[in-house]
């Protein structure tokens, strides 16, 4: 075989380079043609949208369909929590100090949460190791109302925010006690297999999605180990009843709701054992 | 399996194989046509399975937009 | 070749060490979600798997399989020694200590975000931060890839370059340019964020940078299958390759289009508007270019294997084939699966039409009949083909390595075959648990269970392919039976410089990124999205 | 037959590669001008309404406030229907509509991406925080169907499914306000 008469490259180059380029554009261009131009244009017309808002929604300039008319809606608003997780708001939380919480909840909490944040009689729930996040959404609700209770409304609405975030900071702080082995044994497994798996049949999904540290869930959701059995069955059946609340788009309402009292009772009793 | 000296590397220039020139004419006069019907068919089958599940299916259970 | 032995080895035994450990992981899934195995394993426990799962067969396999692979390549196609082999084994062990700092916290379930991510949950950072060590390690081979290819031309001027390495160097570039997107997401909107510096994250821009990568990197995957079909299977089958330029022709084309599609993982978002949808689609329907010339030039490969020994009629090379031969046998069977996964994507592509069908069970069927199917499959016979050749040993008998591609077969297609139907009656994905007692799901219920024997029998071949491979490294010393590479019907003398490296078609692949990308990208920075509130998984 | 010209002989290769190219162009065409025809004839495209909403307000917006969300039908006539995708649940958790009607879904998420989809329909779409998602259909057959949540949104994601009861036009009813609920079945 001869050697093969290498010819320049470049000679043979010219029409790949040319040709190349000239059918990846036009593809391109057939694309937005049709895609930003035509069908918009075509389908605005059926719903009597003008071609120009058409183009625009389809380059999603405006919003809606190039399809069909935009809905509106002047619907006002009624929210059921007033508490917002902006940045600033977690800027608050994160500069909250606790020294300065220790001064105001000697001051005002300690009668009955306890210093410790172990509460002294059993209506009122333990703070101690509680989230930063759940105790400044409680206290900014019952400072708007959104939700009631005779001394905690007037307490909370004497509080800045700065105030509530120092206050929730320095029961965060606080240890939480060590659960009573002997009450972890007692949980039947049907209970345990709501905390861990939910119920699928009932739309309940598991405590543990939202009430577990770390899973994930919304932010406000408040841990709920060492929580006083009558205070979390209060909860529960003020939940279910409707007369509680502020949980933003009833999420607890619609699971408590669902729940048979004897499952309120068995989740009361393993929270009151701290979850493994 | 017909096995011949261990080649120093693999690379195609090297190392030839024991296809037969004459035979690979012979053979090239009729090539593509089999692979062309199989693959045409088969690509073909998948299209007309699209253009079927786009109408049957699809198109059936409402408009979307 | 006698430099890069341990070099390959220590990357393929990862790979599939990884493979197997996500194999068992796989069929645990597929038992937990079936009615026999309803009350099995929490919810954590089952997204850890799936976490697992996705990294070790999207991440670890294949990244490790490519790198051994490319070395491989790079030594025996240009028949030179490795440049940079300490490199290589500073990216090796890189990557190693990636995968390490990638898989305790998934195992201590502190990132249980599923391999794509879905910020505003946020893993542990050390998630992130191995999986972009792993990457770092693979751009190192991706620069050795090209390095090696750039030498050879120049000691070689004017000649093509062996079709191997010019396909894996193009599989090297297109991930270097699709790493862009991933890299860009973690490194300015979730490790900060995972590192608590930012309290929240545009999820928008987020889905956008991810879907950047999301379909090149499957091609990334897909690539090497193909540098077998076209440079080891009609050699294996005893043939000649039908047409070289095709081969060329068919890597460009995946590194032009396989890059500015990756929205149409985005069909159903809400951040974009149908305008740059339909030019996604448009695009996709091109990347079905290359796989569709592929098809039609290895058949006709095949064909004149077959006939040359003897097969006669429109369809008797069929059977003349030497189905004996592993590497022939998995071409035959990656074929068939790349149809019907093939057929899966026409319909996920189809615009409108995927609404019918997006995150159902039939996209999951798609992606494990083409990645897990037809080119897993072929990462086997590519093991098959070069274990002799990196271990000196030869095989005592073929047929537990014709098994176990059997078997692999068997399983992928009745596990996926169910998953189309039951996707189409929308089952959707990521279930720990499925209300059976619910009317329209307790109908699916035979079929998990038909998919989960398939699971069994997959795991089956998965422990039968590491044994195969295991046995090879204490079978009798053999010579090597026949060279690896295939010949061209017509052996390219001199080919134009577009076929024979990449410069060109960067320039392309550049414009047509701006193009289909720009605006959607731009968008975020004209109206950013509203940014939402980051959800740490600890 | 003697060795023929290795030119011709590779151009003829490269001829049969070109037809095959055209043959497949031809039919990767019939499957677009099928897109193209439905988006033209029929209005078929993927959802899509690029209209931004803060996420982290969302609860203290007006039309995605508790009591507005549900089915409605205005004074039009139009039947729109708007429902909070949230962690782990649909709010409301079942949603009615009508059969053979022009229905708009608009979605919304306060927390993270959630998807959806209805069983047997062509409703589908991904919910992103930051976003309204809205799609508009007509539902062709009627009965309880499932909407489950289809994109991983944490531990509960297996458990957030909605019911979507399709009702025939004569026990579409709409209340004083407009608002039709399920009927408890």
């Amino acid at each position: 075989m001869s050697e093969p008469r290498i010819s320049e490259p470049h000679v043979l180059d010219q029409p790949w380079r040319v040709w190349a380029t000239v059918t990846v554009l036009a593809i391109v261009i057939i694309g937005v043609i049709l895609g930003v131009v035509v069908i918009p244009v075509v389908q605005g017309r059926s719903a009597g949208i003008d071609a120009y808002t058409a183009i625009c929604r389809a380059l999603g300039i405006l919003p809606g369909s190039p399809a069909e008319p935009q809905p509106f809606d002047r619907t006002p608003s009624t929210p059921v929590s007033q508490v917002t997780w902006t940045p600033e708001v977690l800027q608050i939380l994160a500069r909250a100090d606790p020294e300065r919480g220790r001064a105001k909840v000697a001051e005002v909490c300690v009668a009955c949460h306890g210093e410790q944040g172990v509460a002294v009689v059993p209506e009122v729930p333990n703070l101690a190791g509680q989230s930063g996040a759940a105790i400044y959404k409680q206290l900014h609700d019952y400072r708007t109302d959104s939700r009631t209770h005779p001394q905690m409304s007037v307490i909370a609405k004497a509080l800045e925010d700065a105030q509530i975030a120092d206050v929730a900071a320095y029961y965060a702080g606080q240890p939480k006690r060590n659960p009573d082995p002997a009450t972890l044994a007692e949980s039947p497994a049907a209970i345990v297999r709501l905390v861990e798996l939910g119920d699928p049949a009932r739309n309940i999904p598991p405590c543990a999605a939202c009430h577990r540290p770390g899973a994930g869930g919304p932010i406000e959701a408040p841990i709920l180990s060492e929580q006083d059995r009558d205070y979390l069955i209060a909860q529960l059946k003020m939940y279910a009843s409707g007369e509680r609340r502020n949980d933003v788009y009833g999420r607890m309402r619609t699971i408590a709701a669902r729940l048979t009292p004897a499952e309120i009772a068995g989740l009361a009793r393993y929270y009151r054992a701290g979850f493994k | 399996m017909h096995s011949d000296q261990p080649s120093a590397s693999d690379s195609p220039f090297e190392v030839a194989d024991e296809v037969d020139e004459a035979a690979l004419a012979r053979v090239m006069r009729v090539v593509p046509l089999g692979a062309g019907v199989l693959a045409g068919a088969a690509v073909a089958l998948l299209v007309l399975g699209y253009l079927a599940i786009y109408l049957l299916v699809f198109i059936p259970r409402g408009t979307i937009g | 070749m006698r430099n890069v032995e341990r070099l390959c080895l220590a990357h393929f035994w990862v790979a599939f060490g990884a493979f197997l450990a996500a194999a068992v992981l796989g069929t645990w899934q597929m038992w937990v979600r079936s009615p026999l195995g309803a009350d099995v394993g929490t919810p954590g426990q089952y997204f850890m798997s799936v976490t697992a799962h996705g990294v070790a067969m999207g991440y670890v396999l294949t990244t490790f399989f490519i790198m051994g692979f490319g070395y491989f390549v790079a030594v025996t196609a240009l028949a030179r020694p490795l440049p940079g082999k300490a490199w290589a084994w500073f990216a090796f062990w890189m990557s190693i200590v990636g995968v390490i700092m990638t898989t305790v916290p998934i195992a201590t379930g502190s990132a249980s975000v599923l391999f794509t991510f879905y910020p505003p949950l946020t893993g542990s950072p050390w998630f992130y931060i191995g999986l972009v060590l792993v990457v770092v390690g693979s751009w190192i081979w991706c620069v050795l890839m090209i390095v090696a290819m750039a030498a050879w031309k120049r000691e070689n001027a004017g000649r093509p370059v062996p079709l191997a390495m010019f396909g894996t160097v193009a599989n090297a570039i297109m991930w270097l340019w699709t790493t862009v997107g991933v890299a860009a997401e973690l490194l300015f909107q979730v490790i900060p964020a995972a590192l608590g510096l930012t309290q929240t994250i545009d999820v928008g821009l987020a889905r956008t940078l991810f879907s950047w990568t999301l379909h090149a990197i499957v091609y990334f995957w897909l690539l090497p299958a193909y540098i077998a079909f076209y440079t080891m299977a009609p050699r294996a089958a005893g043939g000649r390759l039908y047409s070289d330029t095709m081969g060329r022709l068919t890597f460009i084309l995946f590194l032009i289009y396989s890059l500015p599609v990756g929205m149409h993982h985005l069909l159903m978002d809400p951040e974009h508007g149908n305008g740059t949808k339909f030019i996604q689609v448009l695009l996709t329907a091109f990347v079905s270019a290359p796989t569709l010339l592929t098809i039609f030039t290895i058949t006709a490969s095949l064909e004149i294997a077959g006939r040359l020994r003897g097969g006669r009629g429109l369809f008797g090379w069929i059977a003349a084939l030497p189905w004996d031969r592993p590497m022939v046998l998995a071409v035959g069977l990656s074929f068939v699966m790349l149809g019907f996964g093939g057929f899966g994507g026409l319909i996920n592509m189809g615009y409108g039409m995927n609404a019918m069908i997006h995150n159902t069970s039939w996209v999951t069927a798609h992606f494990h009949l083409i990645f897990g199917g037809s080119v897993v499959i072929m990462y086997f016979a590519i093991a098959y083909e070069i274990w002799p050749r990196l271990t000196g040993r030869g095989y005592t008998s073929l047929a537990p390595l014709r098994a176990q591609l059997w078997l692999w077969f068997i399983g992928m297609m009745v596990m996926t075959l169910p998953w189309h139907w039951l996707g189409l009656q929308g089952q959707w994905r990521r279930v720990a648990n499925f209300n059976y007692a619910d009317p329209i799901i307790a109908g699916w219920g035979p079929w998990v269970i038909v998919s989960f024997v398939a699971g069994l029998v997959l795991l089956a071949s998965a422990l039968l392919f590491v044994r195969n491979l295991l046995v090879l490294h204490l079978s009798p010393q053999a010579a090597i039976a026949r060279p690896l590479y295939a010949l061209a019907v017509h052996p390219p003398q001199r080919v134009p410089a577009a076929l024979n490296g990449f410069a060109l078609w960067n320039v392309l692949v550049l414009i047509v990124m701006a193009l289909a990308y720009g605006y959607p990208i731009a968008q975020f920075a004209i109206a950013p999205s509203p940014s939402a509130i980051v959800h740490r998984i600890e | 037959m003697t060795e023929l010209h290795p030119e011709m002989h590779e151009r003829r290769i490269l001829g049969t590669e070109l037809l095959w190219a055209f043959g497949v162009g031809v039919l990767v065409a019939a499957t677009l001008s099928m897109i193209v025809f439905t988006a033209l004839t029929m209005n078929i495209n993927p959802p899509s309404n690029v209209e931004r909403i803060d996420p982290k307000a969302l609860h203290l917006s007006g039309e995605f406030a508790e009591h507005n969300l549900g089915t409605t039908v205005a004074a039009d006539g139009s039947v729109t229907t708007r429902v909070v995708a949230t962690q782990f649940m649909f709010v409301p958790r079942c949603i009615a509509v009508p059969q053979g009607r022009r229905v708009t879904l608009r979605f919304s998420t306060p927390d993270v991406i959630h998807g959806l989809l209805i069983t047997g329909t062509n409703v589908n779409t991904m919910v992103v925080p930051g976003y309204v998602a809205q799609v508009h259909t007509e539902f062709t057959r009627s009965g309880d169907l499932l909407m489950p949540c289809h994109e991983y949104c944490g531990i509960g994601h297996s458990e957030m499914w909605a019911t979507v009861q399709v009702l025939p036009e004569g026990e579409f009813k709409p209340d004083s306000e407009g608002k039709v609920s399920c009927a408890q079945r």
